[in-house]
């Protein structure tokens, strides 16, 4: 696994039955253009989905994305089935995760409770998640490595 | 091979009898004995009727919670405080997806907890008995809204609970809100609901169908949006459906607006049968929203300016924590309340601008462009052109996430920030319509001292919820800027 | 008899010296040495050269608290939350009217308990040096806003503490401003002001002076203001003040307001002598606003888009606590963002209505007869013309308070909401335009199916408060509602 | 004093340094037309000004007027002002009474505490000050005597 830790493919998609193409296609468009190998699963991808093409493309990190306000419901179990699928990858979160106007940082506790790396806001710019991946990738693999097992 | 036909009788009711078996609740409707109870409705509960009498655009929020009292609560609420005309359920995802045990175990886990566990109405769940409470409990007309690629059971169970509108169509709750739902199926689906909702209104019950007009509601152009319009109006008014509100998302440019409603209206006019009653409904920007509500509320108020100028029958109103999720029903009011001040304050005033003729003779040279590829593509008949030229590109809808579509054609902004279009993929289109589109791009390119890329269109999809219409590059912005 | 005569050196020293004695700070003023202050000032705290190299335009608040420390935290906010470009400082009442003593108790009061006991900033009693502070603490231009009819010892402590803007005139802020103020009175203590202004000017730093433009708020015809402004201006000019931002109130309606707004730079540009850098001001709706924020951000909404369409060089905005009182700070940074966000999204579009030419060639020549009986009734002396024209009611302003007015001026809309002469008492107007007036008048009569009355004009006056722009009677009202 | 409580003559005037003149203007308009005898004292009007008049017209009302922040400290003293010119009428007032966005409960109550029968927000519509004003002159002159007295 030491030398997945490093690699620079991203899987991306949108989680559950949502549909927000927008956002991921503009995630698409800057990790590419920042050097990463982009594997864009679109949207109404399963949790099995974003583990398989995970697994079959030794991703260093599973991007996750979800606007409709299911995010909860839709990410239950996930880092479960990743590891599972044998797979060790930064895993990310970001959109519009809960339903209503919610306080961002329960929101954020309770992804990183279902075992997320990093939650990200609506507000994020593509170049924030570029900078922490970047620096979760290269920087401190094993860190961030800790942090998937336990959860 | 599906084609552009009435289903017939017995076949209406074959498919009737299976799909409300599909869940437990399908089992209540009886059509004769709907047909009674809409009878029985008051006139200012009639959508179509209250609708196609107004003299002034009608507002309509968005809005859908898990439990019937909430939602009758909420309903209330925007009627009293929003002075919506014309009020909304907004089906749950579970139930877009069909998933109706999913749905119900949120709305149970609502039921306990009081939280709102769906993000929408499940109004299979509630049945027809629910859906009436909900009717009745509110003093004026409700439709139904979701975005369901299979909304067989849903309309069979709200039209017999009493809506008499019903949003949405086999194109436009496809393409932009599902990857993997053929065409062919959903227009086959939705042929039932049209037949449904044709069925009531043969018997007086004239049940209002609303094609869902702003796609993905992001820099769609509108020749595409009143293409896919008008091949939905065709298809409901072939199953017998006589109210047809034709839908359009604002854009923001107030000419090209102003000039696809225009369009819209007249474009409907003649491509749908005399028997139709076409309106149309203006969609506030349905792109993304500013993270702000004070610069949201300035969207909003843009938004209410354009339908004061191009009067539609309709404006579905967002609300000023659009960006955020979904709204508080006091924000949702007060996206009612901005938007009903600013086209009170200036529909009486005589705003003509220039230009919008000509945008108008633009889009809808345009639109008969894609609707002569339809015709061809299917030798006459819409369902088949529809399919094939989806198929082929020559119909396309830009960031379509479906797999039924190739979502290849991007559009960016002009130098005035008309919606145009930047890659054409295998859209059909006149040359000479294609020399025009690139004439304004590459006057915007020269303004910008930049090239056309996908990196313009990326800042057009976010130059709204920055503050500006036009993705311009940041250089540009601080030479403009103060 | 006082003359548009430039005030004598001696004469402003003298007087300067004797209004200095009015309160203790004013012997903290030393001119020399307030000069080398400005100069010491960067460039982007020059109000004038700011104003007027801005190529879009810019966003001013209105924002006046007692104490020092609290002025520099909104005026912060307001520039940081609320992106304003040009920072205001509203003085409180009880300075407008001399009563430095009172200030100073509420000023006291203030610090002791911390609540705004006054309804601005007490400038006089914060003297040369704590103005100097609020200059130094905001990273903007900063003007003086208040409404004092003898504002010269006002101007010479905010002068010599930094401020280079200064709202205001004899007339601007007298007739709608207070009740027993005469005119010649005003106008002698505003050429003070002016050539004070000039002073400063002669010795390279330019001091922008800002009539009033909205006068009462309340439905003044277009013609009525811009006369006011250009004989401020012109009293201005003859001082030496060589920025000259003249102001306009918006009425609501939008073809209007732009002629208007067009009207007063183009006979400010011909009117002040060549010398003076002429630019324009916007006033949000100056007029009672709706009881409700969402409606506000409506009325602030049309008011970003008349904006962006006539492109005046500077916007007072408007907050949604209008109605309420004197708005929190987040409130007037919200309705400084959505203005924004207004202009930003529409400017760079190209928006021309019909009908603009029409109403800015009334306007004009409404105004141009104004100027014309001014002129006539000073014999040429633009001073004495205006003494005696308000004092015959060949010029007037509606609902004016003061006793140098007549009042008897009475607007009411016309059937497309534009501001029209009901009643015109003695104010000198050429007949053919009465006609025009009463013509479309009575064809809003006509609709309504009343006669023109005084509670036309009642109804006017609560219209947009209400949710409308024209002030129509209830029974029209329900037949037009949906 | 008897004959007085009956008298349709109403005083009306904004208070202190304040010049708003369109909300006088409307209600003058509006009580005219009701029937009351109005006398207008204008903008700017002090309390001498009011007790003055309200004197020397009988006036069985004294309808204040204050918009633009400052009512509270120009109303200080002003029932005694009134009592010390021998004037007993029911004494209203109305506009926009705080600086800032106050609670208007709070508000209602500082004025009525500084004697005035009533006390109107700027929301109040003409109509139910002239409702509120017939109630009072007509049908309970006593109490509302008693309530200016022992103010
Ligand atoms: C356009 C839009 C639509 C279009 C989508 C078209 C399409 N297929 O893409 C349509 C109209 C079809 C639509 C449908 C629905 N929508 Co919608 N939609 C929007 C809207 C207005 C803009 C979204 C968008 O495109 N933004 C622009 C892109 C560039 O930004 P973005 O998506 O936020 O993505 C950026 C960031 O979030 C971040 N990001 C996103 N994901 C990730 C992941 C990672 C790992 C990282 C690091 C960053 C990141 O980076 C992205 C690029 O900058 C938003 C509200 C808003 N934001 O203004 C609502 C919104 C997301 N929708 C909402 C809802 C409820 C729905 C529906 C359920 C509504 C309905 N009842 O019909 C359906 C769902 C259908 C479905 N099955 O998914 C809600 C969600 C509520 C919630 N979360 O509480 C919102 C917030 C609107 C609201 N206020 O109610 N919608
Ligand atoms: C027009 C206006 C002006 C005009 C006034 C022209 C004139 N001479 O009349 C101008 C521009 C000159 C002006 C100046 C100022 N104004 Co001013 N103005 C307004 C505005 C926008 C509308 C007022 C109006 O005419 N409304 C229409 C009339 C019909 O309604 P009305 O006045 O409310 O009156 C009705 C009711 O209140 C009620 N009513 C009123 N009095 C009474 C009395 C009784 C007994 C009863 C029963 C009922 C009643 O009935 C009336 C008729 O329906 C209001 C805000 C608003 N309401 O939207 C601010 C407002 C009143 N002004 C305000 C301020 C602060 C000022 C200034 C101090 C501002 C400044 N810093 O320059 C100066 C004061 C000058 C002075 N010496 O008085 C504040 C007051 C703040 C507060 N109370 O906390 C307000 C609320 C604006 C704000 N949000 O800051 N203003």
């Amino acid at each position: 696994m030491i030398g997945n830790t490093m690699s620079q493919t991203v899987v991306l998609g949108v989680i559950g039955s949502d549909a927000h193409v927008v956002g991921i296609t503009i995630l698409e468009q800057a990790f590419s253009a920042a050097g990463f190998d982009v594997v864009n699963l679109g949207v109404q991808t399963s949790q099995e989905q974003f583990a398989e093409a995970a697994a079959d493309h030794d991703a260093g990190a599973v991007l996750v994305s979800s606007l409709y306000g299911h995010a909860e419901q839709d990410c239950q179990g996930f880092h479960q089935v990743l590891e599972e699928a044998g797979v060790d990858a930064v895993t990310y979160i970001g959109g519009n995760l809960a339903v209503g106007q919610d306080d961002f940082e329960q929101t954020r506790r309770t992804f990183r409770e279902l075992g997320f790396d990093r939650v990200f806001d609506s507000e994020t710019d593509p170049e924030e998640a570029i900078a922490a991946l970047r620096q979760d990738l290269e920087i401190t693999p094993t860190e961030s490595e800790r942090v998937s097992v336990s959860s | 091979m599906i084609r552009d036909e009435r289903i017939p009788s017995d076949e209406l009711r074959r498919i009737d009898d299976e799909i409300r078996s599909n869940w437990e609740t399908g089992s209540e409707v009886d059509f004769e004995e709907a047909i009674s109870y809409h009878e029985s409705l008051p006139d200012h509960k009639r959508f179509a009727d209250v609708l196609e009498s107004a003299d002034k655009p009608l507002l309509q929020p968005r809005a859908g919670v898990p439990r019937l009292d909430d939602q009758i609560e909420l309903l209330e609420y925007l009627h009293r405080e929003g002075q919506a005309d014309l009020l909304p359920t907004t089906i749950d995802s579970y139930t877009r997806d069909n998933e109706y045990g999913k749905a119900q175990e949120g709305l149970e886990k609502a039921r306990e907890t009081g939280e709102d566990t769906l993000n929408g109405f499940p109004a299979v769940n509630h049945g027809v008995d629910g859906c009436r409470e909900l009717i009745e409990a509110i003093d004026a007309p409700i439709e139904v809204r979701h975005g369901t690629p299979d909304a067989r059971l849903l309309a069979a169970i709200t039209f017999a609970g009493g809506f008499q509108s019903f949003e949405g169509g086999p194109i436009s709750y496809n393409i932009p809100y599902t990857k993997r739902h053929g065409l062919e199926e959903t227009i086959e689906r939705w042929q039932f609901v049209d037949r449904l909702a044709g069925a009531y209104t043969e018997r007086g019950v004239r049940i209002n169908r609303e094609p869902f007009g702003p796609l993905t509601g992001t820099l769609v152009p509108p020749s595409i949006a009143i293409a896919i319009m008008l091949v939905e109006g065709k298809l409901a008014a072939t199953q017998g459906v006589r109210s047809i509100t034709l839908g359009y998302g604002q854009v923001g440019n107030v000419v090209q607006d102003v000039a696809a409603l225009n369009a819209l209206q007249k474009l409907g006019d003649e491509y749908l049968p005399d028997e139709v009653v076409v309106t149309t409904v203006f969609h506030e920007w349905m792109g993304g929203f500013p993270p702000d509500e004070a610069r949201a509320n300035g969207v909003i108020g843009l938004g209410g300016m354009t339908a004061a100028i191009a009067r539609p029958d309709k404006v579905i109103t967002k609300s000023p924590q659009e960006f955020q999720g979904v709204p508080t029903k006091e924000a949702n009011a007060s996206g009612l309340r901005t938007t009903r001040q600013v086209i009170d304050m200036a529909i009486e005033q005589d705003i003509d601008i220039d230009g919008i003729e000509d945008e108008q003779e633009l889009i809808e040279r345009e639109t008969r462009c894609l609707m002569e590829t339809i015709h061809e593509h299917g030798d006459g008949d819409v369902v088949q052109g529809t399919i094939e030229a989806f198929d082929s590109g020559a119909l396309d809808v830009p960031f379509a996430p479906s797999d039924s579509a190739k979502g290849a054609v991007l559009p960016a902004r002009d130098d005035d920030g008309r919606v145009r279009i930047f890659e054409w993929a295998d859209l059909e289109m006149d040359d000479d319509i294609k020399e025009i589109h690139k004439a304004r791009l590459s006057r915007r390119a020269d303004t910008e001292g930049r090239d056309q890329s996908f990196r313009m269109v990326a800042d057009d999809v976010d130059a709204i919820s920055d503050g500006k219409l036009i993705g311009r590059p940041r250089s540009t912005q601080s030479q403009e800027g103060a």
